[in-house]
């Protein structure tokens, strides 16, 4: 444990051809050049750019911290050599490019990758340059890893910071210039991109912050602050005050764009509270169930639609409709698989998922349910006469919805029925023979899950005011699971998270376009490896996952 | 130099300790018993000693050759085999497969097909047996399956877990005395167990151990005298 | 530490946001539902919301590109650039609320060319058309989103055909020109695809033809033959028509010819397979099938110009259908700013009442793709269908 | 203890009901659809034939599930990108050019032997890759853990290789030998369906021999059965595992290549609804056991097949080859509720599930 690991100069080339194969992946697959086209600063660097120098960048940083406690001299040189040996990869591809019709076989080595890759110039100078850029680039990195924590912290801090900013460019713009006109927005951005002289500000106030706080923190801790529990419990009250308030208030900030994000986010969040239920606190591994947001959508739509299919309902008289057909969906579906386990569930309730899908699609009920066409005309809600219709007047419906299903997720966990769906998780037979009536625990379960999502459907339906089939397919009950397993599995607060992170993010992310998928599936990975728990873990799942970390055995290493 | 040496180990389960600096050693030829009470770590020895739990700290050695950056596919290639704990046999294979998979490590065919002539007479039964799944054997089989698959390895050190666990008492006996022929015929043995009258009269020596730690080591028969074991595990006032 | 530092910068930046800018500009704008300013060499912002991810991402980027081109060809409006915001629509009815709030959301932007899918149109309209914006699209081609009756919202407008057209065009072709009496038709469940072999199917029937199977199978779907089999067997059909995509597409087409009782059968499909990926796709199999479609074979000086920039600026052909209907799109949008549009010193101002209104008066305009002349619902193509078929692996038109 | 009966009365008697009225129907349709006997016989051993070749298809790649559920108990979402990455290669690389220079049908079967080995070697590739990297670390985690990093994987390699290869549809080459029908008892039957059974049965053999009978499939099996065992035995636990994950995406590879025989096209998006069919072949058929996954595989395929035709024609819906993923479901559910271990699947220990 405690002898320092030795890193050999082969080590240090296999990281760097690592670093290569990546960055060369990313170039075959068109990431490179698409994000190529994305200015973050303008007519510095391009997100393309960004990726392309972040393995060998990231891999220089890593062996340099391991590496730190030997001469500065060979830190800098493995720094210089990981960033040479990564290019190596990228220039035979550019070599293989230039002499060669390869596009024929990978369709995205274009004429505008080579370009990037090349810096415009031609074969031998442009590699020559992306030798030395890169070369410099990782030596910078590992570089940085020598320095003081007082001086490294506010660089890094900078750095992220500028990037951050540069990569929500387009976002910031929007709203810098919905608050302070075109005139500034035009002074800060040039077209989409941060203005040079913006990133610079931005580098320099955030290391400031960043130094100021390492500096203040190595004051704070000479002198070790007593918090008294009443302080302590006030500024709780105070936070849950100020994150109302600022829960009220955010549509005003973020204007008409940022808001339908926010309502996209807050339709899986109820969702997630739902599947919550379901996986994280009962344990039912339940893969389809975007059956019950379907049935929740259809019947909101049919009751509503004020087209041919329509029964002219509103939205709230509709709505306890919509949520009652869904919990007795979810009682119905989840009984036939009341004595299935594990990935029996799993693939049974996929299919009740595809067979609800393609149901809603068939010719068989389209005279019913509209079957491709889906169902249109479906009105927004309205209170008092006032039609919701823009994104921040229907956030605060979505709002409540998300506020009441905490608060019912919030008291059934401490109830009586969240503990036996907790002994349910952890063991079915114990569980049975404790005198816990699984068929009504298990049915619960899934009636509360179906309840919440079919009230997420019945927004959903009003909020898009058409529906079709294609919204309902397999990938939003994979997009649930795994929001509320990166948020952190069982907790409530992690579900916002996870939301956030797979759903709000990807909207903001647009550049991305067809590379979303990929990057979604890249950071479920990394994710699952860095954090299994989740981004805001539940306490008691925290606790297990470490008890199984620390069980390692000698025969995996 | 002892055949197994085990140095101030210390274990964890989680956040649990579970062995608190554990010493004991194996002398080629001997038959070692620890015993001690459930939960006090026993089966953890075993299990350390052949690395399916990790280390925090201490060391162990195996004929003066460190053990502890071994892995445990590695251990049965170094002389150690194992009768796990609850048996182990693998349900679905047939007894002649398990024997197999009892000397994955060697290549020598002529020398297996010798060994595995050697189980069948050393347990009959199993001979009867051979080509049902082990599943469907009764405990004392297994149980016996479990020990001739660890012998098919050739192993210098045996680990036996808990070997008369669920069985009914005459059966008991004749596990301890096949114990002792293995012993006989070369075979150095460390046999945990929690039937300590047992346990000592086919040992040589034995440890006792209390909640992760060694708290007696003597002869079998010194240990046997011993007042205190004598109330805790051997049932006698 | 990094969160205290992230609540702080997040906090200097809502801080300095929330000091909302004052002072607006001196003119008075009449419009009822509001005008776009642009000042001193300030470019004109259209929008495009069209599908650029996914599997459908062909037809949306040959659609932005006829827009660019569009705008290069343009160059300058009253002394005022154009720039392009090019929004994804993702042909899905999330997707295009997404888009359309993302557009409306940004006051600078006049006028939107998009979407692709009919599915993000329907939403999208209605976000568009409530936020007072116009949109013209270049491919959405379900009846609804024109019928007053349906999804048809003030401020959308399109120069693709109505389904209802192409449908009744390809049923002619098979009656009247091929001759064949009987015919099947196979959708898969994409919005486009049903409504168009269900007016297909209708009109069929109409002239007096028999429909043997109205059918369907899954998209993703790859085994045909039972459907297939269904079909000949119910039949077996003179005619057999799919508008479907490629893949599923190049399953039914190479499927046909294995199946008993088809072998006969004239297979016929719509511009969801019109593409050099398609040709490629049902390979042999497909000589000598029909594909209905809008009518491509556009003559002019315009459009030779117009696919010679698209070559030069983007190194391939037209990689999909639509790209002419775009450009035209773009136009029509041009024309009614560069009307409506009044000049204050440097600055212009356009009236978005003015702008849809001037949009729906289009009539006789010279595009690519015909004479456009918008109706009161905003169909403004020039519905010319033409049937091609695959000879030699080219599409070869000989209808009308 | 009154109560507690009750209920599973009352469960037994919604059960009863369920399959009553999945059994009902099913019997309705198919006696009408006899009764209208709308099909002649060549309809009915063509959509047979080809419900075997499908059938065929998902138990080839049912098994890799089977195999990696069998040894890690995890649900592997990205077997269907293997079984999609190797003919993908193989198509874009080998058989496009071979097709247009000729190559393919001049030398058959050295072509075919090529296809066959840089399918293979991707496939294996990629899912040894994923292994080491997004499953091995988590092998001591809870099982939802792997589950997302497998989903994870899905799309990371659907994607990756619809950037390599592009979006489109690739057209496969027909090959001269493998085009036409045979005629057997008088019926006719594609040759290329018949490639696909025959090499399913020899694969299925071949599997089934090398898990049993070699040291190397025992090694595998006793894996399966107890992870710290094995190790005692001598057995690389690491290494058992990867050798599954390499014969399930060998399997897999191969059914990737009869695909592209049958179907003569390939996509990126192709191994993701075989993938899902082969899980639910796997279940059907009992997780965990290769013939299970084989008769799961052909039973699924059947469903698809035959199902709609026969028991949904006869009731007069329209499209009932829409329908043909809700009749596999259906069939799944009522399979489970009278077996829910599977068709030959042993009952599961507590701890497995």
């Amino acid at each position: 444990m405690t002898d320092k690991k030795r890193i050999d100069i082969r080590e240090v080339i296999n990281q760097g051809l690592l670093a290569g194969l990546v960055a060369l992946s990313l170039s075959v697959i068109g990431f490179i050049s698409l994000l190529g086209e994305r200015e973050m600063i303008a007519g510095i660097f391009t997100m393309g750019h960004v990726f392309l120098f972040a393995a060998p960048v990231g891999i220089a940083s890593v062996l340099a911290e391991k590496i730190k406690h030997e001469n500065t001299g060979k830190v800098l040189g493995f720094g210089f050599l990981i960033g040479v040996i990564t290019a190596l990869p990228l220039i035979v591809l550019i070599i293989l490019a230039t002499s060669f019709d390869i596009r024929q076989f990978l369709v995205n080595v274009s004429p505008e990758l080579i370009h990037l890759l090349t810096f415009g110039q031609n074969l031998v100078v442009g590699s020559i340059m992306l030798v030395v850029i890169t070369g410099i680039l990782s030596l910078l990195a590992a570089g940085l890893r020598l320095l003081p924590e007082i001086w490294r912290r506010p660089i890094t801090s900078g750095l992220a910071w500028t990037l951050l900013f540069g990569t929500f460019s387009e976002i910031l713009l929007s709203r810098v210039r919905a608050f302070f006109g075109r005139g500034v927005a035009k002074l800060v951005f040039s077209g989409k991109a941060l203005n040079p002289i913006t990133a610079l500000l931005i580098l320099i106030i955030a290391a400031a912050i960043a130094y100021w706080n390492v500096t203040k923190r190595s004051k704070s801790e000479q002198k070790e602050v007593e918090v008294s529990p009443e302080k302590q419990q006030k500024s709780q009250r105070i936070r849950v005050v100020v994150g109302i308030i600022s829960l009220l208030i955010l549509p005003l900030l973020l204007g008409t764009y940022l808001s339908e994000v926010m309502n996209n986010v807050g339709i899986y969040v109820l969702m997630g509270l739902g599947l919550n239920i379901v996986v994280g606190f009962a344990g039912l591994l339940d893969l389809g169930y975007v059956a019950f947001f379907a049935i929740g959508a259809y019947v909101m739509g049919i009751l509503t639609s004020e087209g041919h299919l329509g029964l002219g309902f509103t939205f709230w008289t509709a709505l306890p409709f919509s949520v009652l057909a869904s919990t007795l969906f979810g009682i119905l579906l989840g009984i036939p698989v009341l004595r299935m386990r594990g990935d029996y569930l799993a693939i049974v309730t996929l299919g009740f998922g595809e067979i609800i899908r393609i149901l809603a699609l068939s010719d068989m009920l389209k005279q019913f349910i509209g079957g491709a066409q889906g169902v249109l005309q479906i009105p927004k809600p309205s209170i008092f006469g006032y039609d919701l219709t823009k994104p921040e007047a229907l956030y605060y419906i979505i709002l409540i919805g998300v506020l009441i299903a905490a608060f019912v997720s919030w008291r059934l966990r401490d109830s009586r029925l969240g503990r036996q769906w907790m002994a349910l998780r952890e063991d079915e037979t114990v569980a049975e023979a404790m005198g816990i009536n699984l068929v009504n625990t298990k049915l619960l379960a899934f009636a509360t899950g179906a309840a919440f999502s079919g009230l997420a459907g019945a927004i959903f339906a009003s909020k898009l005011t058409s529906i079709f089939p294609h919204s309902f397919n397999l990938i939003v009950s994979i997009n649930v699971l795994s929001l509320i397993i990166v948020g952190g599995i069982g907790s409530l607060p992690g579900v916002v998270v996870g939301a956030l992170i797979l759903v709000g993010l990807p909207e903001l992310l647009r550049e991305f376009a067809e590379h979303r998928l990929l990057m979604y599936g890249a950071l479920l990975i990394v994710m699952m490896l860095a954090k299994p728990e989740g981004f805001w873990p539940s306490e008691t799942i925290k606790r297990e996952l470490h008890a199984h970390k620390e069980f390692e055995a000698g025969s995996s290493d | 130099m002892a055949l197994l040496e085990v140095n101030n180990i210390h274990a964890y389960y989680g956040n649990i300790q579970a062995l608190r600096g554990i010493s004991l050693t194996v002398e080629k030829g001997e038959i070692v018993s620890l015993i001690g009470a459930n939960g006090a770590g026993k089966t953890t020895i075993l299990r350390c000693i052949s690395r399916l739990v990790g280390l925090r700290e201490g060391s162990i050695t195996l004929d003066g050759e460190d053990l502890s950056k071994s892995k445990a596919h590695e251990l049965v290639y170094k002389g150690i085999a194992m009768v796990p704990e609850g048996r182990g046999v693998f349900a679905k294979l047939t007894v002649e497969e398990n024997l197999e998979m009892g000397a994955f490590s060697r290549d020598d065919q002529d020398g297996i097909d010798n060994d595995l002539d050697r189980v069948f007479s050393l347990f009959e039964r199993l001979k009867e047996r051979r080509n049902q799944v082990a599943g469907t054997l009764s405990g004392g089989e297994q149980q016996m399956l479990a020990t001739g698959r660890a012998l098919m390895a050739r192993p210098s050190l045996m680990l036996m877990d808990e070997p008369s666990m669920g069985l009914a008492p005459i059966l008991v006996e004749g596990i301890f005395d096949t114990i002792k022929e293995i012993n006989a015929e070369g075979t150095t043995i460390l046999l945990v167990e929690q039937n300590a009258t047992m346990a000592l009269q086919v040992a040589n020596r034995g440890y006792v151990l209390q909640t992760g730690e060694i708290v007696l080591d003597d002869t079998a028969e010194n240990l046997q005298k011993n007042e205190m074991v004598q109330k805790a595990y051997l049932g006698i006032d | 530490m990094l969160k205290r530092s992230f609540i702080i910068v997040g906090l200097l930046v809502i801080a300095s946001m929330a000091l909302a800018a004052c002072g607006g500009p001196t003119f008075e704008c009449e419009d009822p539902i509001g005008c776009v300013t642009y000042g001193a060499d300030e470019p004109i912002r259209i929008a495009s919301a069209l599908v650029i991810s996914g599997p459908n991402t062909d037809l949306g980027t040959d659609s932005q590109y006829g827009v660019e081109i569009a705008i290069d060809f343009k160059g300058e409006i009253m002394g005022h650039a154009i720039e392009l915001q090019a929004e994804d629509d993702g042909c899905s009815a999330e997707g295009g609320q997404s888009a359309g709030q993302k557009i409306v959301s940004d006051p600078t932007i006049v006028a939107v060319v998009g979407t692709s899918c009919s599915g993000a149109g329907v939403p999208m309209s209605e976000v568009v058309s409530e936020a007072g914006y116009a949109m013209v699209s270049p491919s959405n081609t379900s009846p609804a989103l024109t019928d007053p009756e349906s999804a048809w919202n003030p401020g959308y407008l399109r120069t693709a055909h109505n389904d209802k057209v192409q449908g009744k065009a390809m049923a002619d072709f098979a009656y009247n020109v091929l001759g064949v009496t009987s015919a099947a038709a196979i959708h898969d469940g994409d919005p486009y695809t049903e409504g168009l072999a269900a007016v297909f199917a209708a009109s069929f029937e109409e002239l007096g033809g028999t429909i043997v199977e109205f059918t369907a199978v899954n998209k993703g779907d790859t085994d045909m033959r039972p459907v297939l089999s269904a079909v000949a067997a119910a039949g077996p059909p003179e005619l057999l028509y799919y508008p479907v995509f490629t893949a599923e597409g190049g399953f039914l087409t190479k499927q046909a010819k294995e199946v008993s009782g088809l072998e006969g059968t004239v297979l016929s499909a719509a511009d969801g397979m019109i593409s050099d990926a398609a040709i490629e796709a049902v390979g042999e199999a497909g000589e000598g099938m029909y594909f209905s479609g809008p009518d491509l074979s556009f003559s002019g000086g315009l459009y030779e110009d117009f696919i010679a920039k698209y070559e030069e600026k983007y190194g391939a052909k037209p990689i999909s259908v639509f790209h002419a209907h775009a450009f035209d799109a773009a136009n029509m949008i041009f024309a009614c700013i560069e009307e409506v549009a009044m000049q204050d010193g440097d600055s212009i101002h356009i009236g978005r009442q003015a702008l849809r209104t001037c949009l729906y008066a289009t009539s006789g305009f010279e595009g690519i793709t015909g004479e456009l002349t918008c109706n009161e619902y905003g169909d403004c193509a020039d519905p010319k269908i033409s049937v091609s078929q695959l000879n030699g692996g080219a599409y070869e038109r000989i209808w009308p | 203890m009154l109560r507690r009966l009750q209920d599973i009365n009352v469960l037994d008697l919604v059960l009863w009901v369920f399959r009553a009225v999945i059994i009902i129907v099913v019997v309705w349709g198919t006696i009408a659809t006899i009764i209208e006997n709308p099909y002649p016989a060549v309809t009915w051993t063509e959509t047979i034939i080809a419900g075997i070749a499908q059938g065929s298809l998902y138990a080839l790649i049912a098994i890799g599930y089977t195999l990696v559920y069998g040894v890690l108990f995890m649900i592997n979402f990205a077997h269907g990108e293997f079984f999609m990455s190797g003919i993908m290669t193989a198509t874009i690389f080998l058989a496009q050019p071979m097709g247009e220079s000729g190559f393919l049908d001049t030398y058959p079967f050295i072509s075919i032997l090529l296809i066959t080995v840089v399918t293979v070697l991707v496939s294996v590739g990629i899912a040894l890759l994923t292994e080491r990297v997004a499953y091995r670390p988590l092998r001591k985690a809870p099982r939802l853990v792997p589950l997302i990093t497998a989903i994870g994987a899905s799309f990371f390699w659907q994607n990756f290789i619809r950037g390599l290869y592009g979006s489109e549809v690739k057209p496969f080459p027909q090959m001269a030998i493998m085009a036409g029908k045979v005629s057997i008892a008088g019926f006719p039957i594609l040759k290329s369906h018949i490639v696909v059974i025959v090499a399913t049965i020899l694969m299925l053999i071949g599997l089934y021999v090398f898990v049993m009978k070699t040291k190397t499939g025992k090694s595998i099996r006793a894996v399966a059965e107890n992870k710290d065992v094995a190790a005692l035995m001598g057995i690389d636990v690491d290494r058992a595992v990867s050798t599954t994950f390499a014969l399930g995406s060998a399997m897999a590879g191969i059914a990737g290549i009869l695909y592209a025989f049958v179907f003569r096209q390939v996509h990126f998006y192709m191994g993701f609804i075989p993938g899902i069919k082969a899980f639910t072949a796997a279940v059907l058929g009992g997780i965990g056991s290769i013939p299970g996954a084989a008769l799961g595989g052909l039973f699924l395929g059947m469903f698809e097949s035959v199902g709609p035709g026969l028991f949904l024609e006869g009731l007069g819906i329209p499209a009932p080859h829409q329908l043909k993923d809700v009749i596999a479901f259906t069939m799944l559910v009522l399979i489970l509720i009278f077996r829910p271990q599977g068709i030959l699947g042993e009952r599961l220990a507590e701890e497995k599930a």
